[in-house]
């Protein structure tokens, strides 16, 4: 069916090329944009049941159709643009959030034989590219010319560059035993033995803890700590705007649980469904549970976040490095 | 050694808090869904109104104003007429004030026919304050007593 | 389309602006990042001197990554003598920062 | 792996594991760092049994190394373990002493706010001087030298909140220091001609038939013998070790017995073959050690700190064993510095039970607080004084005559009879201290300590006693191994005859017990006058008592010289160079002038100006222009 | 046009746009921004010219972290709310004279050199050179991270504040 559709693409002149790139946006994108519907209906949900309360019910069957009613809402607003910001900046951080998140989503193999974008290093790309969007948060921030959105801003960068190192270093013990960069491979390692999780859980946990400081989730949800910072970077922004940064954020709740399940639940792998079923249950799993962490804890201290970074996970990352690199060395 | 500690258990201890939402995600929400599903409430004793005695198929105000004597809100105002040939006075106007009313009980206490009991309605709702004063007598329509139906 | 002439002259360019932002700016900061320029220009002409003149590629990767270990090492002190200067003389304006001349 | 090489790291891994654990997680719980530590020793013990076990036949050596620099041209330096009769049986002593150390410790520093950093170092400690001891390189043994300068550094100040003790360890540090630049230059010496640094190696190529030229290897032993002096506390250098004895007792117990200072000593055992390749250098080192031997003597017979007297006979002793070596017999030295490990720890040990008894290192002081009472210091005092003064079924007899007979046969009678007076002035000063000790009068009254210390020493005093029992009984065992030594490190076998009665036992023999005897007459037998014959004598008393005027003269030399010098330079400042720098100067100014608005203080002008004349120069050299 | 000419032709386009934003705009965080995209430009090009590993790494270190610390500094040095002080032309002219002369006299150098000419070879791949960075060039990598940590250190203690009436440490 994809390829009919490519093959009808091509044929209005885009060539092949364009047309996969074409079709491969129009993929994501469309993708991506129900995803967001339904994770935010899946937080809306799941943090009612933990409450012992049924969520939102009215709107199409079990609420379902609730949050694009909130965004059809959204997207009538007014969009402001307070007098004092840095109007350009301003403007352009919602969407560099957005497009690095795009770009990380099409490179995660969703079966054996596809992905949208295949890469030797794809894991160092993939990590490169998420810190784009930190810059970004940085600029909303520093653009909307107000106290508790350059707080927020601040703490998010220095959250997401601690927390990056731990996921970096987790990644790597499994880059070591994978033999490569390439998420493929790291998927087809896992299916000549067993997922990662078995043989790195010290790194697995690492890395959860790590891409949901990343994602500024609860408890790690400093930068738009509402109660101390107002919204945090995304103060100013009101509308369509507003619902960006929304955007991006379970984009990348969804796109990092897939890395996750890539990197240690394997992937696309499972019996009698199809890959990309399995890794989309996987990454909805991990979702899940950092939904399910979201309501259960609550929020940290920011220099306990930082403490808790530096003193413990950098560490221990370290030490599971070193451990996994003599019996990776050792077996040889 | 503190640190293994610490960190074994902070661990153990979110993990126990996972435990404890995990379980509650499972359980029956204590949500009801309202319009949809009405909830029981028998236990509930709600405003005031009159009863219904089967033998006679009405109420059995007699206009006393017991219980608007007793009325700590002075919520209720009653008028009554006395029918043809009887010695018993029948109510002609009954009108309790929602607004003030604090649903204390001590008319249903004080009647001396038993005629007055709690409603179980919980979902009046009322738009100007004139509404707020309703006739309980509205119910009833005619009074079978003051037309002769029955002495 | 890519070939070396093309690929120097990019780096050329690149190394002319970063010596432009040197020599023009005043802030310790902006000089730092026309520096930084200046070394990524070097690395795309030693990139491009190994692949495209037929030498081993690995050899210009090890280089440059050995630039690339250099120049953070470079920022982090640099920035965080610029943090020092700052709080010493309230500024990081090099116009400013003379008190040394003769 | 072989059995031998797996044991050698093991024994070094022990230590170094424990030395981290305790000093990154155990700082708070000393118990469990005290445990750890001894427990780590007792491995090391093992491991260290085992390897004398192992390579126990004469001439077997086994060298495992792993590569470690790789050098172009040449083998490059390859780091590993060295293991022969020598090194095992170092590695050995260090081992023991270090435990009985640690095991002593346990009641001697109880209490002590440091207790867990201490047992810490003292791990350090003993890794560091096991890879010196197991060094199959020569780079490799002086990084391990220097780590053991190090950890002696931490331990002799280790109560650095008090100011002699950091003192004395910045003096330690630094003198070691002074010779370990000779040792330095030596090591990057032979690298550079040898292409590696691998004992064997070296020894061959300084010995008969060898690469190196004979000057060449004279030039390096003495580079390497100044690291030796500096370490070992010889000659010139020795006048940080009195002063290291601010450390706690155990520390010194360890260092200034078997370890620290007898690396020196090991080295010249280790590099024999290069030092016997160099005999101007070795004529040298018996005359500096007989020096140093008698020279400390003397002052140990003036001191009245009871760990100042050890420390000077500690000098005295490292020297007799340098004798030994110099006189050509590596066993006769080993052997001596085996049971002088034995005698001189259990000497300190038995000092710190008094010294821990009576809070005082003054011997009369001591004296003052029923020392009598302190059962196994008495016992360990008496059998180490014994050993130390060479009194015949004591260690120390056996060695002692194994180094003079060594001496008797390569060495001049001068020496010699320099020698034999040094062990009657050893006897004479162990007595000394033996009797200043025990047999005082009661300056102080008894019901002093017995009130006071009584409550807080209980436990530990077991702790205490135990080391310095086992100690004791071993001085009276490790003499009887000369023949072991002898057999294993000398393969030549001429000393077999050295553990006869000869003339030259019978000397010594009765040189001790003159000794003794004048000592007996000075401090012992009740009525005594209680002070010796030297400390009559106030100039002489007062030229002991000063190690000899040495550190006045350092003073004196390196600060006269330092003044001369820049008086001369203040005459060159301001008549010469003023002058003419004035003339010039005013020249200068003018244009000068002219040139400071160049130099505006702004960066940005300055690159400008720099690149600018670069991409000129470029583009001249380009186009073809040559440099003048 | 092959694919990597276009990418070479737009991330050389940006890459200079960028480096352009970065020296000549006014405002330091527009720089810091201009700098990212240019770093970007960079990494485009390291890909065009076969180099993916290298060019995720660029990405990595230089928008990742380069950038973000330089926003701390700024953060922490620049009185932003300051007006800006008029350019002095003298400056800039001299400025562009010099730079345009030294880039001028490198593309001259650069022309002349008759360089070999191949085909670019297939990518080395971070195997290859981290195995050279372990075999031949293992001093150059143990003195690199060595200079990492002590620049790291040396950060920390040049940027702290000391306190009064204690020393450095």
């Amino acid at each position: 069916m994809l390829g009919g559709a490519r093959d009808w693409l091509a044929g209005l002149g885009l060539g092949e090329f364009g047309a996969t790139v074409v079709l491969g946006v129009a993929l994501i994108m469309g993708f991506l944009t129900f995803n967001v519907l339904f994770l935010i209906w899946l937080e809306r949900k799941v943090s009612a049941h933990i409450q012992r309360r049924l969520g939102p019910m009215e709107v199409g069957p079990h609420g379902s159709l609730q949050t694009v009613a909130d965004m059809v809402k959204l997207l009538g607003k007014q969009i402001l643009t307070p007098v004092a910001t840095d109007k350009f900046v301003y403007i352009l951080a919602p969407v560099l959030v957005f497009v690095p998140t795009l770009c990380l989503a099409s490179l995660i193999p969703i079966s054996g034989a596809e992905a949208f974008a295949e890469l030797p290093y794809g894991l160092v790309v993939l990590i490169a590219l998420s810190g784009i969007s930190v810059l970004a948060i940085f600029m909303a921030g520093w653009a909307s010319n107000n106290k508790y959105a350059v707080l927020g801003g601040m703490r998010s960068v220095s959250q997401v560059i601690a927390y990056e190192i731990p996921i970096l270093l987790a990644a790597l013990s499994v880059v070591m035993i994978a033999q490569s960069m390439n998420l493929r491979e790291i998927v087809m390692a896992q299916a000549r033995g067993v997922p990662f999780i078995l043989l790195q859980p010290v790194a697995g946990v690492l890395f959860f803890i790590g891409i949901t400081a990343e994602t500024n989730r609860a408890p790690f949800d400093i930068p738009e700590a509402e109660s101390e910072l107002v919204g945090g970077f995304h103060t100013e922004y009101s509308g369509m705007r507003f619902a960006m940064f929304f955007f991006a954020e379970y984009t990348n709740m969804l796109v990092l649980g897939a890395l996750g399940a890539t990197l240690f639940l394997g992937g696309w792998l499972g019996p009698w469904l199809p890959g990309p079923v399995w890794l989309l249950l996987k990454a909805y799993a991990v979702v899940f549970v950092m939904i399910w962490m979201r309501w259960t804890f609550p929020r940290l201290r920011f220099d306990q976040l930082m403490s808790f970074a530096w003193k413990l996970l950098i560490p221990v990352a370290l030490v599971n490095l070193v451990i996994t690199a003599f019996a990776v060395g050792g077996g040889r | 050694m503190t640190i293994v500690r610490r960190v074994w258990v902070g661990a153990k201890s979110l993990l126990i808090g996972l435990g404890v939402t995990g379980r509650h995600f499972f359980r029956k929400p204590v949500t009801l869904q309202y319009p949809h599903e009405k909830p029981d409430v028998s236990h509930w004793g709600g405003p005031i109104e009159l009863k219904t005695f089967p033998e006679t198929g009405t109420h059995d105000c007699i206009a006393c104003n017991a219980c608007t004597r007793i009325c700590p809100s002075e919520c209720i105002d009653i008028e009554g007429k006395r029918p043809e040939g009887s010695k018993k006075m029948r109510a002609t106007k009954f009108a309790l004030d929602f607004s003030t009313c604090s649903l204390c009980g001590l008319c249903v206490d004080v009647c001396p026919t038993d005629t007055l009991q709690y409603s179980q309605r919980y979902d009046e709702s009322m738009y100007t304050r004139p509404a707020t004063v309703n006739d309980l007598l509205k119910p009833f329509g005619e009074d079978p007593y003051l037309t002769g139906k029955l002495t | 389309m890519v070939n070396l002439p093309a690929v120097l002259g990019v780096a050329t360019a690149l190394f002319g602006i970063g010596l432009y932002g040197l020599l023009q700016r005043r802030s310790l900061v902006a000089m730092l990042i026309a520096l930084e320029l200046m070394l990524a220009a070097i690395s795309i002409n030693v990139i491009a001197l190994t692949t495209l003149t037929g030498q081993d590629p690995s050899l210009g990767q090890v280089v440059v990554l050995i630039f690339v270990g250099v120049a953070a090492a470079e920022v982090a002190i640099a920035l965080s003598l610029f943090v020092a200067i700052h709080r010493a003389a309230h500024d990081i304006d090099v116009e400013h920062l003379s008190e040394l001349k003769g | 792996m072989s059995g031998p090489v797996l044991a050698a790291l093991v024994a070094q891994a022990a230590p170094l594991a424990a030395c981290v654990v305790i000093l990154f997680w155990l700082r708070q719980r000393p118990g469990l760092a005290a445990g750890l530590a001894i427990l780590s020793l007792t491995v090391t013990l093992g491991a260290a049994g085992y390897l004398v076990a192992a390579v126990a036949v004469p001439n077997t050596t086994v060298l495992a190394t792993a590569n470690w620099l790789p050098v172009a041209e040449g083998p490059g330096l390859a780091f590993g373990v060295l293991l022969d009769p020598l090194s095992t049986t170092m590695a050995l002593v260090v081992a023991a002493v270090t435990l009985a150390v640690m095991v002593y410790s346990l009641g001697y520093m109880a209490g002590d706010p440091g207790f867990a950093r201490y047992y810490g170092f003292l791990a350090l400690f003993a890794w560091a001087m096991l890879g010196l001891v197991l060094a199959s390189n020569l780079l490799q043994t002086l990084v391990f030298w220097e780590l053991v300068g190090l950890a002696s550094f931490l331990l002799i100040g280790f109560w650095f909140e008090r100011p002699a003790p950091a003192a004395a360890a910045r003096k330690a540090f630094i003198m070691t220091r002074v010779g370990d630049v000779g040792f330095l230059l030596g090591v990057l010496l032979l690298i550079r001609a040898a292409g590696n640094a691998t004992i064997p190696d070296l020894i061959a190529a300084a010995g008969p038939g060898g690469s190196f030229a004979p000057g060449f290897t004279e030039l390096v032993a003495a580079l390497l013998l100044m690291g030796v002096i500096g370490k070992s506390a010889q000659g010139p250098l020795f006048t940080w070790l009195p002063d290291a004895m601010e450390g706690p007792t155990p520390v010194s117990a360890l260092l200034h017995s078997a370890t620290m200072v007898a690396a020196g000593v090991f080295l010249v055992a280790r590099m024999h073959g290069l030092f016997a390749a160099a005999p101007e250098v070795m004529r040298f080192l018996l005359w500096l050690s007989v020096i140093t031997a008698i020279a400390a003597a003397t002052m140990a017979m003036v001191a009245n700190d009871i760990k100042r007297v050890l420390a000077y006979s500690s000098i005295s002793q490292l020297a007799y064993m340098l004798m030994g070596l110099a006189a050509g017999s590596v066993a006769a030295g080993f052997f001596h510095l085996v049971t002088h490990a034995g005698f001189k720890a259990l000497l300190f040990l038995s000092a710190g039970i008094f010294i821990h008894h009576a809070h005082s290192n003054d011997m009369r002081e001591i004296a003052g607080h029923q020392p009598g009472s302190q059962r196994a210091g008495v016992i360990g005092l008496l059998a180490g004084s014994l050993a130390l003064a060479g009194v015949i079924p004591f260690a120390g007899y056996f060695s002692k005559e194994a180094v003079l007979a060594a001496m008797g046969e390569h060495a001049g009678t001068a020496v010699l009879a320099l020698a034999y007076a040094t062990a009657g002035l050893t006897a004479y000063y162990s007595f000394r201290m033996v009797f200043l000790t025990l047999r005082g009068g009661s300056a102080h009254s008894p019901a002093h300590d017995a009130g006071a210390h009584a409550s807080g020493h209980g436990q530990g005093e077991t702790a205490m006693a135990a080391p310095v029992l086992v100690l004791a009984a071993l001085t009276l065992v490790l003499g009887w191994l000369g023949h072991w030594f002898a057999v294993r490190l000398s393969p030549g076998a001429e000393e077999h005859g050295a553990l006869a009665f000869g003339a030259g036992p019978l000397t010594a023999l009765s040189l001790a017990a003159a000794g003794i005897a004048l000592a007996w007459l000075e401090y012992g037998r009740s009525g005594a006058p209680r002070t010796g014959f030297v400390e009559r004598m106030p100039a002489l008393r007062d030229f002991f008592a000063t190690n000899w005027y040495l550190d006045r003269l350092y003073g004196a030399t390196v600060v006269r010289l330092a003044n001369a010098l820049s008086r001369a330079a203040r005459w060159n400042d301001q008549t010469v160079l003023d002058g003419a720098g004035d003339g010039f100067g005013a020249a200068t100014v003018g244009g000068g002038r002219l040139l400071a608005r160049l130099q505006s203080g702004y960066v940005q002008m300055y690159v400008s100006v720099l690149v600018a004349i670069m991409a000129a120069l470029a583009a001249w050299l380009m186009g073809g222009g040559r440099l003048p | 046009m092959s694919v990597a000419d276009g990418v070479f032709l737009l991330s050389s386009a940006v890459a200079l746009a960028g480096a352009l934003l970065a020296v000549g705009l006014r405002n330091i965080f527009h720089n810091i921004l201009g700098f990212a995209l240019a770093m970007l430009g960079v990494a485009g090009i390291f890909a065009s010219l076969g180099s993916d590993f290298l060019a995720a790494v660029f990405v990595l270190v230089y928008v990742g972290a380069v950038a973000i610390a330089m926003v701390y500094a700024v953060m922490l040095s620049h009185p932003l709310d300051q007006p800006h002080r008029p350019r002095s032309v003298p400056k800039i002219a001299a400025a562009v004279l010099v730079a345009a002369g030294v880039a001028g006299a490198l593309w001259n150098v650069l022309r002349q050199v008759a360089w070999p000419v191949a085909v670019p070879g297939a990518d080395a791949g971070a195997a290859v050179t981290g195995r050279r960075f372990l075999t031949d060039y293992v001093l150059a990598f143990e003195l690199i991270s060595v200079l990492l940590v002590v620049a790291m250190m040396g950060a920390v203690m040049v940027a702290r504040r000391s306190r009064p009436g204690r020393g450095t440490w």
